[in-house]
């Protein structure tokens, strides 16, 4: 059985419940008797069990999830981690899979991790752990090139719930076509990826971008067709002309790529330009149709 | 009743309202208006503070108040401390602490009640960033005039010849008294009178922010 | 009784040992702060049975009560107020029993919360942040902060709210019980006997 | 002292809040009053002689000191026979730990805010009095109110000392000389201040959402934000009503406090009767 | 620019100009006895009291005729300076209230307040038993309401400072007296109000502990003879004397009541 919406809630709203044995989920707390909402958003049920769906973007650390995170400094035998939380994480030298005083990974200061977290707790700052909980790498550690993306927290918990359907259709289509794709899905609002070519990274950014405000079965449909196909036939289309382009963006607000010839590089900045005050979908459109201008 | 007011409004009736989300890229934001009214708030957190303000048992919660226009002064710390005691009163900040939930109102336009506004243009960017509440606050404003009419909501204009100006915030489950800011020359019956008129109007306030919310669920963020 | 106040001149030098509140200078003991003469006999303990010569102390209790400072070896109680995996942050509110006016902060260390297993300390499993301690000033410290210690039984968490917010009381010395939900957290306890148990 | 007292003291520094609830429980507060009962209220007039105007107002342990001083100033180009009132609170770290050196803290801009809010709104004095000769010189009188020592309800005692000290002020009689463009003023100070209302505060605190105290001093201000003012005048009309902090105030409450306040203003009016009785007389 | 966290006034005033009375103010009459009656050795009538602030941890009150000054001791406590220091650190600040002269003074620090708040700080810093208090500061906040001449207000303030750090129990070598004289006319003139001291031509100001003897700081300004100077030394060292007394009695009487 899943979870059913029961109506939107404002916080203060009061949920009455008959059953006594309920299970609360986030955005809501018991007040002697009555139970109330402090967020707004839907409220969701399954049985005895009940949360608020909401949003935002302010990541709270809870044990157990996973997260992407920037490694921001070092003190003593740890590494202070950003996870966008209102506090910096700790990660220990030791916490990754057959780490030793001597063995242990050298990470840098804007290095890139994908982590556990193993404790957090209101009093103290949350620490991470680059390994599962027997101790093996299981996909944690660092995470090296691609690119991090940010959004909301809801949008985050979607996608890793829907994580499994997503890498499997993902590695069928992919694989076929060449195309290699590693992702990463942190709770934290934070998504890694990384591809071969630059220009894939553009199309699955743009992609996982325009699929925040969809639904489930649209995004799974947005992810693995619809893009993929726009990046082979940007990629088709623009072979066939002979042109090349490579693309690199920055998360620091620059942009970079190059072209064969510098009429084709006028072009693109042109589109890029232009692009910058439209919406998503536009956006894809009009990289869809950039090989006409060429 | 008659239509005398400058606007063509009724005596009880407040502006027109609108409340628009995540207006700027922050952990959460909203624009509210009152008509002409208009106040942005945006609220980071919760995030790093400072040692110096940490505090122990709860989150840490900062407001700026910056004027339309001008340098803020003692009126605007006046308004800083009231919303922040108000927030604090029904924020659940004790889930938060050693942390800093920094609240910035920016009034984009003041045509009168500008606190009330601010005060629920809070409670919208508050909303949006997901910081756990107990409750909502909403506030109204409303003059007394020479005459001894209550006008709710009042643009600048109206403000200026008064007897007294007052601003009310409710909680939304009780709708009990929150803050209250009257200034004046005015008897105790006016002021009760004022008080369960500024009461209607809040919830009406309330009507739309419901409204405001379940439209942006429907609609996407 | 003899009221004074710093300054006076108490007596010769040679006639008394200048004891707390007094201060000796040339050949002349003073009074230092607000307050009553007085004036004692040390007894001195001798394991041989021989008599020793003691001079006499002459002191001046304080009338006007200094807000007291941390000193070493004094007993302070505190709050925990911030946390890391190696130390937690202690308000020192009194010393002895002395309320201080504004607060000292000390640290105390993993190694410091007990006198057995010190390398197996886990902070965040002997104190909590709000937690009230009773511990013991082992040096003055670094600049910001005094050294404390609870490695002795008597020192350690002397109150503390569980998780639900309710009182707890110690079951062992390292297990508090929360009053309301009997939720049982880790601490590193006192020896209960102290004054909030009047008070309650 | 004893060990006893000590306890005590300890406890309340550990445990502010229980300690207070222990109190109020017996209904009792800490320093022995009943929760509706005022401190002790006085109130000095013309304490200091370099100013036109002073009170120093005592209530319990807080102590302020107001002292207005006149100086002659250019009227506004819009409102050109107007004079100005300025009021300003100084909270110096003389008067409690929680200040420190340095500009007007929000605390202090707060009061000195609503002070003038509630001289502006309830037009406590006519600016238009304070001319001198129209658009050329007005008396502009600066309201300097000193915080000597900070034990809660500071607001009551800032307007208590605000108001009794512009009704102490005594102004030169003044001409102005156009040919020179200067102000001259006798040496005798003379002309009384002409004041519409006298109005006079009352503020409670709302701890535990249920207990109600009068003139709340500084260790039940630290520990109860819900807080109420009332300023009353003489007719029994309201100038004020100040709430902050808090949602268990009710109409009644309001009500509650309204009426406490009017007897409190008959209260402060007798003790400023009295002392101005008396110092008339010297 | 004008100060936004305080209410707007007007951007000039000006005190009005009082006419005065033509006849010039005689200092002293025929029997060389001055404006308020007292000779010129005579000081002015003190009135102490300590524990006026019940929010600090000593405090004092001083009041010479009109000359009123209330002083507030704050700590020891833990003090803000970084560094490791095992002597306590003394901090003086006076603060003259915006009505407490003839011309109004607008609330901010000014440069004589900084200059009055060091000459606290040297006279009393010698008396204070620092080196017992490691890690801490002493803060020695003093507010003058009423200014009746600036070298007796000085004075007092030191008196009165000395009187509230022995009220906070601090330990102490001795109180601190202070005295000021004024020289006019080749005469001094003892604890001179504002009106003698407009017609000084030097003052002296001394800071003495009586019991152990010794000046703590000694502040003369202004042209005068060899001779006046040591004169005017040993009168107001024997005033600090009398001033004593009345310090002595200030933080014993309350004692000897309550018991």
């Amino acid at each position: 059985m899943e979870f059913r919406s029961v109506r939107t809630v404002l916080p203060g709203d009061l949920v009455s419940v008959e059953a006594s044995d309920i299970i609360l989920g986030p955005g809501l707390m018991q007040n002697e008797e009555s139970i109330i909402c402090t967020k707004a958003g839907v409220l969701m049920k399954k049985e005895n069990s009940w949360f608020i769906d909401s949003d935002q973007k302010r990541y709270i650390p809870a044990t157990g999830e996973n997260v992407v995170g920037r490694i921001i400094g070092k003190v003593g035998e740890v590494y202070r981690v950003d996870i966008g939380s209102a506090h910096q994480a700790l990660l220990p030298f030791l916490a990754f899979e057959n780490a030793t005083k001597k063995n242990r990974p050298a990470l840098n200061i804007g290095d890139l991790v994908y982590a556990r977290i193993s404790l957090a707790n209101r009093d103290i700052d949350p620490e991470i752990q680059c390994t599962n909980l027997d101790n093996k790498a299981d996909g944690f550690g660092e995470l090296k090139k691609g690119f991090m993306l940010k959004c909301s927290l809801r949008y985050c918990r979607r996608l890793f719930s829907l994580k499994t359907q997503i890498m499997e259709s993902l590695d069928k289509k992919l694989t076929q076509k060449g195309i290699e794709i590693e992702v990463a899905i942190g709770l934290n609002g934070r998504i890694w990826f990384c591809t071969e070519k630059v220009k894939h990274a553009i199309v699955f950014y743009n992609a996982l971008k325009e699929a925040e405000t969809m639904s489930d079965a649209e995004l799974l449909e947005i992810l693995f067709s619809l893009k993929t196909q726009i990046m082979e036939s940007l990629d088709k289309k623009l072979t066939q002309k002979g042109i090349e382009i490579e693309v690199a963006i920055g998360l620091n607000g620059r942009i970079w790529f190059c072209t064969e010839k510098v009429k084709h590089a006028i072009v693109f900045y042109n589109a890029l330009k232009e692009a910058e005050t439209m919406s998503d979908a536009e956006l894809l459109e009009m990289f869809k149709n950039l090989d006409r201008k060429f | 009743m008659s239509l005398n007011r400058v606007d063509k409004r009724k005596f009880t009736e407040i502006r027109p309202i609108s409340i628009e989300q995540n207006y700027v890229n922050k952990d959460g934001s909203a624009l509210f208006k009152f008509g002409d009214s208009a106040v942005l708030c945006s609220i980071n957190g919760p995030t790093e503070v400072k040692v110096r303000d940490e505090k122990l048992d709860k989150a840490t919660i900062d407001v700026l108040f910056k004027p339309w226009i001008g340098s803020p002064g003692t009126n605007e710390k006046t308004h800083e401390l009231v919303l922040r005691s108000t927030l604090e009163s029904i924020i659940q900040a004790n889930l938060h602490p050693r942390t800093l939930i920094q609240v910035v109102c920016q009034v984009l336009m003041d045509d009168g009640s500008i606190l009330a506004t601010a005060i629920n243009a809070t409670t919208m960017a508050l909303i949006n960033a997901g910081i756990s509440m107990r409750d909502i606050a909403v506030a109204v404003s409303c003059v007394i005039c020479k005459d001894g009419t209550i006008l709710i909501d009042p643009k600048e204009q109206e403000i200026e010849e008064n007897q007294s100006f007052h601003t009310f915030a409710f909680n939304k489950v009780s709708l009990n008294l929150l803050f209250c800011e009257s200034f004046g020359v005015f008897t105790e019956k006016q002021y009760f009178d004022c008080y369960e008129l500024s009461k209607t109007a809040a919830q009406e306030v309330i009507n739309e922010i419901h409204n405001a919310i379940k439209y942006n669920i429907t609609n996407g963020r | 009784m003899r009221y004074v106040t710093p300054g006076t001149r108490l007596c010769f030098a040679s006639e008394y040992e200048a004891g707390p509140g007094t201060y000796e200078r040339e050949e002349y003991i003073y009074s230092s702060v607000v307050g009553i003469v007085q004036e004692f006999i040390p007894t001195v303990s001798t394991n041989t049975g021989e008599e020793k010569k003691q001079s006499k102390i002459i002191t001046v209790s304080k009338e006007k009560h200094q807000s007291s400072i941390p000193d070493v070896g004094n007993i302070i109680t505190g709050k925990v107020i911030r946390m890391t995996t190696r130390e937690a942050v202690v308000s020192i509110m009194v010393v002895g029993n002395i309320p201080c006016k504004d607060d000292y902060q000390g640290i105390i260390r993993s190694q410091d919360v007990r006198a057995t297993e010190k390398d197996k300390v886990k902070i965040i499993e002997s104190y909590r942040l709000g937690d009230i301690v009773k511990a013991e000033v082992i040096s003055l410290g670094d600049a910001r902060s005094y050294y404390l210690s609870t490695a002795k039984n008597e020192y350690g968490v002397i109150y503390a709210q569980s998780v639900a917010g309710a009182m707890m009381v110690p079951i062992s010395w390292q297990n508090m019980q929360c009053t309301k939900t009997k939720a049982v957290e880790l601490r590193k306890c006192a020896k209960p006997e102290d004054l909030f148990s009047k008070n309650q | 002292m004893s060990t006893q007292t000590y306890e005590a003291e300890t406890f309340r520094k550990l445990q502010p809040q229980e300690y207070l609830r222990k109190f109020l429980l017996k209904e009792v507060r800490p320093d022995g009053r009943e929760l509706k009962q005022f401190r002790q209220t006085t109130v000095n007039l013309g304490c200091i002689s370099t100013t036109n105007g002073s009170s120093l107002v005592r209530i319990g342990n807080t102590t302020v000191v107001c002292g207005i001083k006149a100086e002659v100033s250019v009227p506004k180009q819009t409102s050109t026979k107007e004079g100005y009132l300025v009021p300003n609170v100084e909270l110096s770290p003389m008067c409690s730990p929680k200040f420190k050196p340095g500009p007007p803290s929000e605390h202090a801009q707060v009061l000195s805010e609503n002070i003038n809010r509630l001289l502006k709104s309830a037009s406590i004095l006519d600016l238009n009095t304070l001319c001198i000769h129209e658009g050329s010189a007005v008396w502009v009188l600066y309201a300097d109110i000193v915080c000597v020592n900070y034990d809660g309800n500071v607001f009551d005692a800032c307007v208590i000392g605000l108001i009794t000290a512009l009704s102490n002020v005594k102004l030169p009689k003044a001409t102005f000389a156009e040919e020179e463009g200067l102000v001259k003023a006798t040496e005798e100070l003379l002309i009384p201040l002409n004041l519409s209302r006298l109005p006079y505060p009352a503020t409670f605190s709302i701890f535990d959402g249920q207990y109600l105290l009068v003139d709340p001093t500084e260790v039940e201000e630290s520990v109860a934000h819900e807080v109420i003012t009332i300023i009353c005048d003489e007719a029994g009309q309201i100038c004020t009503v100040w709430k902050v902090g808090g949602i268990s105030c009710t109409p009644k409450h309001l009500e509650k406090c309204i009426s406490i306040a009017r007897e409190r203003y008959i209260e402060i009016a007798a003790i400023v009767e009295n002392e101005e009785k008396s110092n008339n007389l010297i | 620019m004008a100060d936004r966290r305080r209410i707007q006034g007007p951007e000039v005033s000006v005190a009005p100009i009082i006419l005065k009375s033509p006849n010039k103010i005689q200092l002293l009459d025929e029997n060389l006895c001055r404006r308020n009656g007292r000779n010129l050795e005579d000081i002015r009538s003190i009135y102490l009291k300590t524990g006026l602030i019940s929010q600090a941890n000593g405090s004092a009150f001083i009041e010479l005729s009109k000359t009123k000054i209330v002083c507030g001791v704050y700590g020891p406590r833990q003090t803000k300076i970084p560094a490791f220091s095992g002597k306590g650190n003394l901090n003086c600040e006076i603060k003259f209230a915006p009505f407490s002269c003839p011309k109004r003074r607008p609330p901010y620090r000014d440069s004589q307040e900084k200059e009055l708040s060091q000459l606290i700080y040297e006279a009393l810093t010698p008396s204070i038993r620092l080196d017992l208090l490691p890690k801490s500061t002493i803060d020695i906040y003093i507010t003058i309401l009423e200014n009746d001449g600036t070298a007796s207000c000085l004075a007092a303030a030191i008196t009165c400072a000395s009187v509230a750090v022995a009220d906070a129990g601090i330990e102490m070598l001795d109180l601190v007296p202070a005295c000021s004289a004024s020289y006019i006319n080749g005469q001094i003139f003892m604890d001179s109000d504002l009106i003698e001291e407009k017609r000084e031509s030097g003052s002296l100001v001394l800071s003495y502990m009586p019991s152990l003897k010794e000046i703590t700081h000694i502040l003369q300004s202004g042209e005068v003879e060899l001779n006046l100077t040591s004169q005017a030394i040993e009168q107001c060292t024997d005033s600090c004397s009398k001033i004593y007394s009345i310090m002595i009695d200030s933080l014993l009487l309350p004692i000897q009541n309550m018991k």
